[in-house]
């Protein structure tokens, strides 16, 4: 794990509001793996306080990609730095997707935001695996597809791909996916990974899930991303340390 | 330039310098330690230990407020047995004064816990949480109240010759009182300031932003409230005070210590830089050298009021 | 949009919006009134007068902190006399409710002000000040120590009709204690918070940055404690509350009515942007409407918590 | 009074860390005079949280200038804004040099950044009275003679000009001064202004000084500016509406 400057080499506008930075930093390209995040420090001040934490969206070379959307104080201040700034860089922090393992095709669901780790994670499978994608957002600016391999969309308003949310649009494509040998990798707001937690049990599709809560320190020191446990219920696991990654079926949201 | 020494007193306890870890923003050292070496710091007081392990409140238990944040962890813990297993093991490799905090619903389980903890060689003080502001059945009445204070301190004191700390509530009108209280009782120390209690609501849903309703403010924020109660202490109390409270740099360590403070704690900076407290401790001592200060000490309690 | 009732009641007083100017942060209403409309507002409150003019503290009143400000102004002001002479006369030009505020060494002098001033027709209510923390002989034991709030509360009560509000010190462990003593004796609103005390010194001089060694904290900093008070008072004491501290936007007033404010008071905010009253009001219609509210007051104290 | 945005359309480095800003602003270009100053927001979020003052340091066209040198947080920041950006200006504020009278000569007397409103007044003074200037600094790079006629300079460390406080020049120019009518103006750090006021006082000059004192507000609402008066001593003034340039015999430093 690192704190160290990360420079914005490359600042590219994906869509509308959506944003992707590409930044220099051979230590953390080289080190991160699919599903860890970084927690970057916005600038010098104290407004805002605390580090923000933004998932790994993609390595390549020397360099990271992190993917956001400017929403509160700290994203839109992100939102205006220029190529050139540094930004300090405290990661790769947490756990990532298991994606090794013994299954035939990947399956990522995606909500808005939630895509971010997700061309990292096809980067990683591709060419040792088949992958589908499948990526919802409320309305068609908001679905994400950059990095994304065979990808379906779905939208609430029905203005792009199916109507309806993306777990919607799974349900229409189980009997395919129950033919394959298929892992489920997850990620989105948590109602959406409510109701694809549900889904896989129901199905009894192995699934993985990244996860999100308030955090203050992204590292384990604060005790302040408690998440619950289906079994173990005496102890809070720590989104930040245990996860994000969890095992949909070890977590309770 | 000339050698400083930086070593401090804080009653019977001696650390290498003033700069501690302040208790819950450092969990019992592990992760901290890849950042700050711990043989180059002032002490590391563990999370707050309660008899029984605690779960401590569901989520969402942070929320940042402007220069500051609202916790309410609900003192989280292991619990006293798991902590002697596993946890001072890994601090027992450092050659760093360990400072256990602890927490209780009632003076006989402070009791019951100082007596249980004080053979462990590795702990070389003890710092009472009576203080904190979110949990229910505990903490606040103590830490609200001259007398409660008063009985923990004695009654602890009575089953420990550790060095003892009692960690006070910035939650009332004359925190000196509970310093005199604290002397009177043979305590050795008091450290100031847990978090004040503050909240913040959702507009959308009307909801408290964290579960516990109640959150205690740490950070910057404030540092200006803290650093007049170390005042308060100091001017009114002859005890040892170690000033927490929103420290962000070496500037405010030495701003703690002109008010009164002896020894500092850092909480809420380990969370954006757990290096800090490591880099801070390099900076005081060139601070001082470039003053020709031969000990930091001399710091303490050095305010100039007309 | 259909059309929003603004007004709110806090008791026997009735504003036409919300949103009051903060005593001490807006003077006399002379310099703000050429930013902010004092039509458009709720309701001004005057800075603190006492019996008789007050020169104040010395040099440096002022420092900034972290997303805050400490001042120890020392209530200065022109007096009672001076003050019915020549500042009533230019608020009498307004449409709007003065709110007199009223500071005091002692109970019979702030039963002497009141006296004096109750028959002054501007004046549509009183905001009783037993919490400034800047005033060495008075100020500070009033507002810390429940009995004299009730005592300041019930004789003032005595010698005036009209609407009477204890501003309340947030420098106590239960704030709720104030407020129903308040109600006990016939107040008919609180307002809280006013400064927390704070301090801050300059690491070169060791001296205090302002000449009085403590200020009072405002500012964005100040939010979640001043919202917690608010809370704590709301949920256990039955009288309308005026919340104050830190309020920087329209979002924030929302917030501390969903705790329970009747009405709100700006102050720090007016020296960084003085025309921000008048542009909260319309945010807040707006607001409103947007969301369908026909009436804002449905906001206090509609809080949801599990 | 107004609160408005100007563009800094310049930015100049006058010198070791001095910076010169022109700033874009019609209203208060034609309304400003010499003496008044700007508080300026440094920027939206709530670090720094009060706004910070600089004097009118010139006036041109549609611009004015601000002269200042980064020194706290404040000053920090808006050494590092770039041309094209919006600051949020509140002013012209405050009571400035009564520099119209009856004397001859105009005496300038100026210790480091207290340069920083006599452009202004230079332009004012000048083709209708005589100027003479004295501008003192700790060492060669802190005297800034920028926009000012007719100047001697003074180092405390003898880096440049006389060697010593720039009143200690003025007092080898005694001599000359008395022979003439002159009015003195002076601006710099206190202990300086309270040399000069013994000085003027001691020689009889009429003298105004420019002072300086923390401020909250900037514009009389918030009681955090007050300065001690000579003769009234009842009251204390206000720096930033009774002043912040005073007569020197009004005002006790
Ligand atoms: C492990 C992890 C990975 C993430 N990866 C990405 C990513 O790749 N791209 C991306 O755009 N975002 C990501 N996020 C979310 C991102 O961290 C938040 O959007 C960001 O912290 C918001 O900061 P802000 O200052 O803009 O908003 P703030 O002003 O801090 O927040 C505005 C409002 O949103 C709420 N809020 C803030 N953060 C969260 C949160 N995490 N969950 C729920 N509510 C919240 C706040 O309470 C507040 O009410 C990730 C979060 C986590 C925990
Ligand atoms: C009427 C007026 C006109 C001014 N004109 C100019 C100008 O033209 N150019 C210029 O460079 N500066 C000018 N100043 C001073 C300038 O306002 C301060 O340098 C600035 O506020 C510092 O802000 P900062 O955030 O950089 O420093 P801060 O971080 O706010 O301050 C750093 C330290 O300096 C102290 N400090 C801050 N301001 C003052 C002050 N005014 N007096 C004494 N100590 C202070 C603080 O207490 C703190 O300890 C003027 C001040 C006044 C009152
Ligand atoms: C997340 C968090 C957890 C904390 N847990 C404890 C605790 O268990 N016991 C305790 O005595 N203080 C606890 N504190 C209080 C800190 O030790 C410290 O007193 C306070 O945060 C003020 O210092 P700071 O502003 O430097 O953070 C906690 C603070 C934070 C922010
Ligand atoms: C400079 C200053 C002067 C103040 N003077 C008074 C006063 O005279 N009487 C009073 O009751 N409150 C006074 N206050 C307190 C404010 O009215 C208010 O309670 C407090 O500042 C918190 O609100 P804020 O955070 O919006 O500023 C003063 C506050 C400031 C900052
Ligand atoms: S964010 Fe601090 S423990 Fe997870
Ligand atoms: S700075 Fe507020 S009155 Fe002068």
């Amino acid at each position: 794990m690192f704190i160290i400057n990360a420079q914005i080499s490359e600042k590219i506008e994906l869509g509308h509001n959506i944003f992707l930075f590409k930044m220099f930093c051979p230590e953390i390209a080289s080190s991160a793996e699919p599903g860890q995040f970084l927690n970057l420090r916005i600038n010098e001040t104290y407004f805002p306080l605390l580090r923000r934490p933004f998932s790994v969206c993609d390595i390549s070379g020397d360099h990271f990609y992190i993917l956001f959307s400017p929403f509160g104080e700290g994203t839109k201040q992100l939102a205006k730095k220029s190529v050139g700034d540094n930004i300090d860089t405290h990661g790769p922090l947490g756990k990532g997707f298991n994606y090794k393992g013994e299954y035939e095709t990947a399956v990522i669901v995606a909500g808005g935001l939630g895509s971010a780790p997700f061309p990292f994670v096809t980067r990683k499978i591709n060419n040792k695996k088949d992958i589908i994608s499948f990526v919802g957002g409320r309305s068609q600016k908001d679905v994400i597809t950059y990095g994304m391999e065979n990808v379906s969309t779905s939208t609430d308003d029905g203005s792009e791909g199916f109507e309806g949310t993306v777990v919607d649009l799974l349900e229409t494509k189980v009997d395919e996916l129950k033919s394959k040998n298929v892992k489920v990798f997850g990620c989105g707001p948590t109602p959406m990974l409510k109701a694809l937690q549900s889904f896989c049990s129901k199905n009894n599709f192995d699934c993985e899930i990244s996860t999100e809560c308030a955090m203050a320190c992204g590292f384990g020191i604060c005790q302040g991303c408690p998440i619950e446990q289906t079994e173990y219920k005496d102890q809070y696991l720590l989104v930040c340390s245990d996860g994000p990654v969890f095992n949909a079926k070890d977590v309770v949201l | 330039m000339s050698k400083v020494d930086m070593s401090v007193q804080v009653g019977p306890l001696k650390l290498r310098n003033p700069v501690m870890l302040a208790s819950g923003c450092v969990g019992y050292g592990n992760e901290i330690s890849e950042y700050t070496d711990l043989n180059t710091i002032g002490g590391i007081v563990t999370k707050s230990i309660s008899l029984k392990p605690r779960k401590g409140n569901p989520p969402q238990r942070i929320v940042e407020t402007t220069g500051g944040m609202l916790n309410a962890i609900g003192l989280t813990n292991v619990g006293v047995e798991e902590f002697v297993n596993s946890k001072i093991p890994f601090l027992k490799k450092f050659d760093v004064p360990v400072i256990c905090n602890i927490a209780a619903s009632t003076v006989k389980e402070y009791v019951e816990c100082t007596q249980i903890l004080t053979t462990e060689e590795t702990i070389k003080a003890f710092e009472i949480n009576v203080s904190c502001p979110n949990v229910r059945e505990g903490g606040l009445q103590f830490g609200n109240n001259v007398k409660e204070v008063g009985k923990v301190t004695g009654k602890v004191r009575a089953v420990t010759e550790k060095p003892l700390i009692i960690k006070l509530s910035p939650n009332v009108s004359y925190i000196s009182e509970f310093a005199k209280v604290v002397k009177k009782e043979g305590g050795d120390a008091v450290s100031a300031i847990n978090t004040l209690m503050g909240t913040a609501f959702d507009i959308n849903t009307r909801k408290p932003k964290i579960q516990n309703v109640n959150g205690g403010l740490s950070g910057p924020a404030i540092k200006p409230v803290a650093m007049a109660k170390v005042l308060e202490i100091s001017r009114n109390v002859d005890i040892p005070v170690i000033g927490i409270g929103g420290i962000m740099s070496w500037k405010d360590v030495i701003e703690f210590m002109i008010v009164g403070s002896s020894a500092v704690q850092i909480g809420t900076l380990n969370f954006i830089d757990p290096s800090a407290p490591g880099r801070i401790v390099k900076e005081l001592e060139d601070y001082c050298a470039q003053n020709g200060m031969t000990r930091i000490s001399d710091l303490t309690a050095s305010y100039v009021i007309d």
